[in-house]
């Protein structure tokens, strides 16, 4: 109970904080944001592993005449604890990105809220709970989305916005139906809709999809990702690689095993066609990524194509499948954060966004691209790397289901990530010492520690994937 | 219920009430439109008389003639031509 | 053929309060200048007022006045006409009322014309 | 004598206003004795309005039924609390209050001076008193009465403000509006020569037995009624006198023309249609159907025009057509969560839309601009006005726990019920085009910078007033509890469901 509102206020609190601080403070402010957003990660942490180990913790209010209630259960409290644990780094890797940029105060102020929406969304034990976090959440990103203020930035904003308004808008329609259909909405008894059978369930899937399928950025509604990549970096690589989009994804995987459960599911002659949905985005997403020049529009593109890696193993509704999912959940966003980061680097220190004038960039800053190279590596897949044990589970599960073909595809998808990324790693260490202002100074380190880190931490589950296995196998006994 | 003879003058009236409101749609000087608008008040009230409701009668007269005259101000003070 | 004509003579007050309602409103409508328009809306509600009327009224009644001699001769519905006083004061009202505005509009505008208003509104030169 | 006052009390919440107005008008020369008197009667009808409503809701709807001049029904005139009246009386009172409030030491830049804003007084209480008894009268000819009285004034506040552009708002409303009343006028005849019975109630049940001999008779009186009215709500094709009219009266005007005054119309139809048609009738000819279209078209068309206008309060008054369409497509829904919902929603309009213009207004009179691109920075400067305006903004675009939301889940549960998932559909489009058209404002109000101009927040009575509402809109929210129980009722009366 305490953890919970704790997890969930950090965020809230802090930019109450940090709003109220006098502007000229930065030292005040940092040590604000970087306590708020720790507390936010221990006490989540704290959820998850009370909640891992079986344990309950809900909340329900009666408000506006409607029942709201925060029940996390394994997969939210992962959720949850993902992106807690990644809000810090870029927390303080914000800090070094944000010192020769304007209005630090508003871009921390909703920072810090964007983690309670998150975490509110995580933790929602219903689905009105869920919309509304989820609301909150698309109004709490769009000032950082529109950081810049320039057109470009406004334009994205506008785009992000009705976008996502409009998925929302699907989810509460949809929302209702369910309501109208079974008469409860709380994820905590099981599948909402098991006993259900009409007509119109393949409709309400598809609401459902389509809602949360903006943010997750199932294509074709995905047009909005790349726009929004005229956000600061690390905005770029914490909502718009992880949190704001797993927040869709995990509305995807909530919608398949909470609201139709997976019985339901495999009845549905819609859900047999998902899992094509997904792999088409993850061929065309990253086949467009290499067409892509600027450097974050290529990651915008690769993270389209790499959310579908984990809603296709949920869509194949086995085991194995899920696992792998909760497993890529896992793997990916620490490597495209890494990846992220060393993009923000790379454009603050050698001034260079563009992929194909990388040429000598490893020599000027070699940390910085070998920690590039190491997350490259594990989008394609390799070994020692955290996203080969999910890939691995992901192509069982598409097996278990009896679909081979998307083995395939995941197979097909790691060599074009090859090809994405890793000519680029070749590239920057061949030719001349690009002109840069080097690694060290300034707010480098605030930077570099981070990515770094979370490069470490990728190598270091891909090496003992067992240290993460025990939430993972929370979250599928949870469903199976 | 055959009609009766009062019935045909009731109808006579109606009749004009009819041609004055095309003569009012079709008039351009507007003084003249209100005149016949006078006029259609007048025929109104006696219209209300025949119908047996006298009290209607008298604030119909009254009425109208207040609203002709008003108009026949507002127009005097303002322009008589419809453009 | 014969019973539609009768029932249309019988019914004689309603044809011509449909009419006269026609009339009104297209006058009101069509009609550009705004005394015309005002006159439409009087042509309009004494439409109405007849109709309501002759919903009222009755061939062999007489006026609703007690009198000693002839009581039991039935009289006509007084409550029609008492509301439709009601609404020629209703009437009168909104008359007094929007001739107070147009003198307003024509101080300001020096026509009485709504499309000359409007072309003087949006800049277009006078012919 | 608390017994005597307790049975006069629905006559007197009517014509307390009406009275009051009337003794403006000397007292000219006193302004400030005016403006107390105007706040100190609607403050006092907010209060008898919150009784009336508690002794509704305790006896579970059970109306109170006053005879005026003690003439019993089919031959006096009934003022009738039911549920329905009482939560529109609420909501009216709810919403003059602020306004009042608002309008107070503040009309002189947009009125003039001290005679002509006491006549502005004398129009706004004689429609706060309209408004009123449009909310308890259960006479038709009544409703005729109150709907002309209510134009008149209604036109007054338009023409308020000097300069042609308010006369012409003015003159074109007087118009159409007069053009409505007709309808209403001929509708209500229709209805009288079929049934002989000018009470809704006793009207409604002649009407029940008689209707299978004048179909044809019937079928005109509604849609002379829904036509009529519908000018007067400006529900969509008949809506083109509604944005110049509200976007050109003064401040306090526009927000209870568009907060309350369109809404007056709509709860006189619906007590038409409902008490006198009833329910089954509706259905009979098809009504039902024909109002969710004409709402979904509302929402749609309105939204779009809104998006198109650039003018801050004009954006503000078309989507007040787009909302009209909400209200109107919820009673064509014509189940009880559809109904309940609308008229939730109807409430929570009233008050987000007095929100949106008063605040509007203090935006415009501080700045002296009106284009919603104008008010860069506007959000650090006039940091109450912005923030209410954009919690206003939040709620009409329906985030959950404002108290649009709340309007917006019963009209979605109403709609979908019936398995209308088109007009679902539209519900959640317009949410998304309220949002388009809402946030560039809020958005330019707080991330851009702002000019060097010393922009400030009204006076206090202002801020009073803009507080008042906005806690009103986060209120009615978070807590719909008494006021949404009073519309179940007022719905399930109206269906004739027990």
């Amino acid at each position: 109970m305490l953890e919970l509102g704790m997890a969930l206020f950090s965020g809230v609190t802090g930019a109450l904080v940090v709003a109220s601080l006098p502007k000229a403070t930065e030292r005040l402010r940092r040590a604000v944001v970087l306590l708020f957003s720790v507390t936010g990660m221990v006490f989540s942490w704290r959820v998850a592993i009370k909640i891992f180990n079986g344990g309950n913790i809900g909340i329900i209010a009666q408000l506006g005449g409607l029942t709201w209630s925060l029940d996390p259960d394994p997969l939210g409290a992962m959720f949850g604890l993902i992106a807690s644990t990644l809000w810090v780094f870029a927390a303080i890797y914000s800090f070094g990105y944000m010192e020769r940029k304007t209005r630090p105060q508003t871009y921390y102020a909703f920072f810090l809220i964007s983690l309670s929406a998150t975490l509110g969304v995580a933790f929602s034990g219903n689905l009105l709970a869920l919309y509304f976090f989820y609301e909150l959440l698309t109004l709490a990103t769009y000032p950082l989305v529109i950081h810049e203020r320039s057109a470009d930035a406004v334009k994205a904003g506008r785009k992000y916005i009705i976008y996502s308004l409009s998925g929302a808008a699907a989810i509460l329609i949809a929302i209702v139906l369910t309501y109208i259909w079974s008469g409860k909405i709380d994820f905590a008894s099981g599948p909402i809709l098991v006993n259900t059978m009409r007509p119109g369930l393949n409709l309400l899937l598809a609401l459902f999809v389509g809602g949360f399928g903006v943010k997750a950025a199932l294509m074709p509604l995905h047009r909005w990702l790349p726009a929004a990549m005229v956000a600061p970096t690390p905005i770029s690589a914490l909502l718009h690689a992880v949190a704001v989009v797993y927040s869709g994804v995990y509305g995807i995987l909530r919608v398949v095993y909470s609201v139709f459960g997976r019985e339901l599911m495999g009845t549905l002659s819609l859900a047999r066609k998902l899992p094509w949905v997904a792999a088409f985005t993850i061929l065309v997403g990253v086949i467009i990524a290499t067409q892509q020049d600027v450097l974050k529009r290529r990651l915008a593109y690769h993270t389209i194509s790499q959310l579908s890696y984990i809603l296709l193993g949920a869509f194949t509704l086995q085991p194995w499948g899920l696992g792998g999912a909760i497993l890529h959940m896992i793997s990916y966003s620490t490597l495209k954060v890494t990846l992220f980061f060393c993009a923000g680097i790379i454009a603050e220190r050698a001034d260079e966004t563009a992929v194909s004038r990388m040429q000598g960039v490893g020599w000027s800053l070699p940390k910085t691209m070998i920690a590039f190279g190491v997350a490259s590596l594990g989008m394609v897949g390799m070994l020692p790397l955290n996203t080969f044990w999910s890939k691995y589970y992901l192509m069982r599960g598409g097996v278990q289901s009896g679909q081979w073909s998307l083995a395939l595809v995941l197979i097909g998808s790691g060599i074009i990530n090859a090809i994405c990324f890793l000519p680029t790693v070749v590239a920057s260490f061949q030719g001349e010492k690009a002109k840069s202002s080097g690694e060290t100074g300034g707010n480098t380190m605030l930077m570099l520690g981070p990515t770094l880190c979370l490069a470490g931490i990728a190598l270091l589950i891909g090496l003992y994937p067992g240290i993460v296995w025990p939430g993972v196998e929370a979250v599928v006994n949870r469903f199976f | 219920m055959g009609l009766t003879l009062a019935d045909y003058g009731t109808m006579a009236m109606l009749f004009m009430l009819i041609v004055a409101s095309l003569a009012m749609y079709f008039i351009r000087d507007l003084m003249h439109a209100v005149i016949v608008y006078g006029a259609y008040t007048l025929v109104m009230a006696l219209i209300w008389l025949q119908m047996n409701t006298p009290d209607l009668a008298i604030t119909e007269a009254a009425a109208g003639i207040g609203m002709t005259v008003m108009m026949m101000v507002v127009i005097y003070r303002t322009s008589r031509k419809e453009e | 053929m014969k019973i539609l004509l009768g029932k249309v003579l019988i019914n004689y007050p309603y044809f011509a309060a449909v009419i006269l309602f026609a009339i009104g409103s297209a006058t009101v409508l069509t009609r550009s200048n705004l005394f015309k328009k005002l006159i439409g809306i009087n042509i309009m509600e004494s439409a109405i007022f007849l109709m309501f009327i002759a919903a009222g009224s009755r061939r062999d009644g007489v006026v609703p006045i007690l009198h000693m001699d002839d009581s039991l001769r039935p009289y006509i519905n007084p409550l029609p006409s008492a509301l439709m006083l009601t609404g020629i004061v209703v009437s009168v009202s909104v008359t007094a009322f929007a001739l107070a505005l147009i003198v307003r509009l024509y101080r300001f505008y020096g026509t009485t014309d709504a499309k000359r208003m409007s072309d003087i509104r949006n800049g277009v030169a006078k012919e | 004598m608390t017994a005597v006052i307790k049975t006069h009390l629905p006559v007197f919440v009517v014509a307390a206003p009406l009275f009051v107005s009337f003794l403006l008008s000397p007292m000219a020369r006193r302004f400030g004795w005016v403006q107390s008197l105007v706040v100190g009667v609607q403050g006092l009808g907010l209060l008898l309005a919150v009784y009336l409503a508690g002794m509704i809701l305790k006896s579970s709807g059970v109306p109170i039924i006053y005879s005026m001049g003690g003439w019993p029904a089919p031959w006096g005139i009934e003022l009738w609390t039911g549920s329905l009246g009482a939560f529109f009386l609420l909501v009216v009172a709810g919403v003059t209050l602020p306004i009042s409030l608002y309008a107070v030491n503040n009309l002189s830049d947009e009125v003039g001076d001290a005679t002509r804003s006491t006549r502005f007084f004398v129009l706004y209480l004689l429609l706060a008193g309209v408004l009123a008894g449009m909310a308890l009268t259960n006479d038709l000819f009544n409703i005729f009465v109150l709907v002309e009285v209510a134009t008149i004034s209604c036109c007054g506040l338009v023409s308020a403000r000097r300069g042609p552009n308010a006369a012409k708002a003015a003159f074109n409303y007087l118009i159409l509006a007069t053009l409505g009343s007709g309808l209403i006028l001929g509708g209500i005849g229709l209805v009288y020569m079929i049934t002989g019975n000018l009470n809704m109630g006793f009207a409604g049940i002649a009407l029940n037995g008689v209707w299978q001999d004048y179909p044809h008779v019937v079928w005109m009186a509604m849609s002379f009624f829904l036509v009529g009215f519908g000018v007067k709500a400006a529900l969509f094709p008949l809506h083109v006198w509604l944005p110049d009219a509200h976007s050109t009266a003064p401040t306090p005007a526009s927000a209870i023309l568009s907060g309350l005054a369109v809404k007056g119309y709509i709860i006189c139809l619906v007590k038409i249609l409902f008490g006198v048609f009833e329910v089954h009738l509706l259905d009979v000819f098809r009504l039902d159907q024909i109002l969710v279209l004409l709402g979904m078209l509302a929402i749609l068309a309105g939204s779009i025009l809104a998006l198109a206008q650039g003018e801050l309060k004009r954006r503000l008054a078309f989507s007040t057509v787009a909302q009209v369409g909400y209200i109107v497509l919820g009673f064509g829904l014509m189940n009880i969560k559809g109904v309940a919902g609308t008229l939730f929603y109807l409430a929570s309009h009233a008050v987000i839309k007095s929100t949106l213009f008063l605040a509007a207004g203090a935006l415009i009179s501080a700045t002296g601009k009106t284009h919603v691109k104008d008010f860069a920075g506007v959000g650090r400067k006039m940091p109450i006005t912005m923030g209410v305006f954009s919690i206003a903004s939040l709620g009409l675009v329906g985030i959950p726990l404002f108290s649009g939301f709340v309007g917006k889940w019963y009209l979605l549960l109403g709609s979908l019920e019936v398995g209308n998932l088109t007009a679902a559909g539209v519900i959640g489009i317009g949410s998304v085009l309220c949002a388009i058209y809402l946030f560039p404002i809020i958005r330019t109000a707080y991330f851009e910078p702002a000019p060097e101009d010393d922009w400030q927040d009204p006076g206090v009575p202002q801020r009073l007033a803009l507080v008042m509402l906005g806690i009103a809109v986060i209120g009615l929210g978070v807590l719909p509890g008494p006021l949404l129980q009073l519309a179940q009722k007022a719905a399930a009366d109206l269906l004739i469901i027990p």
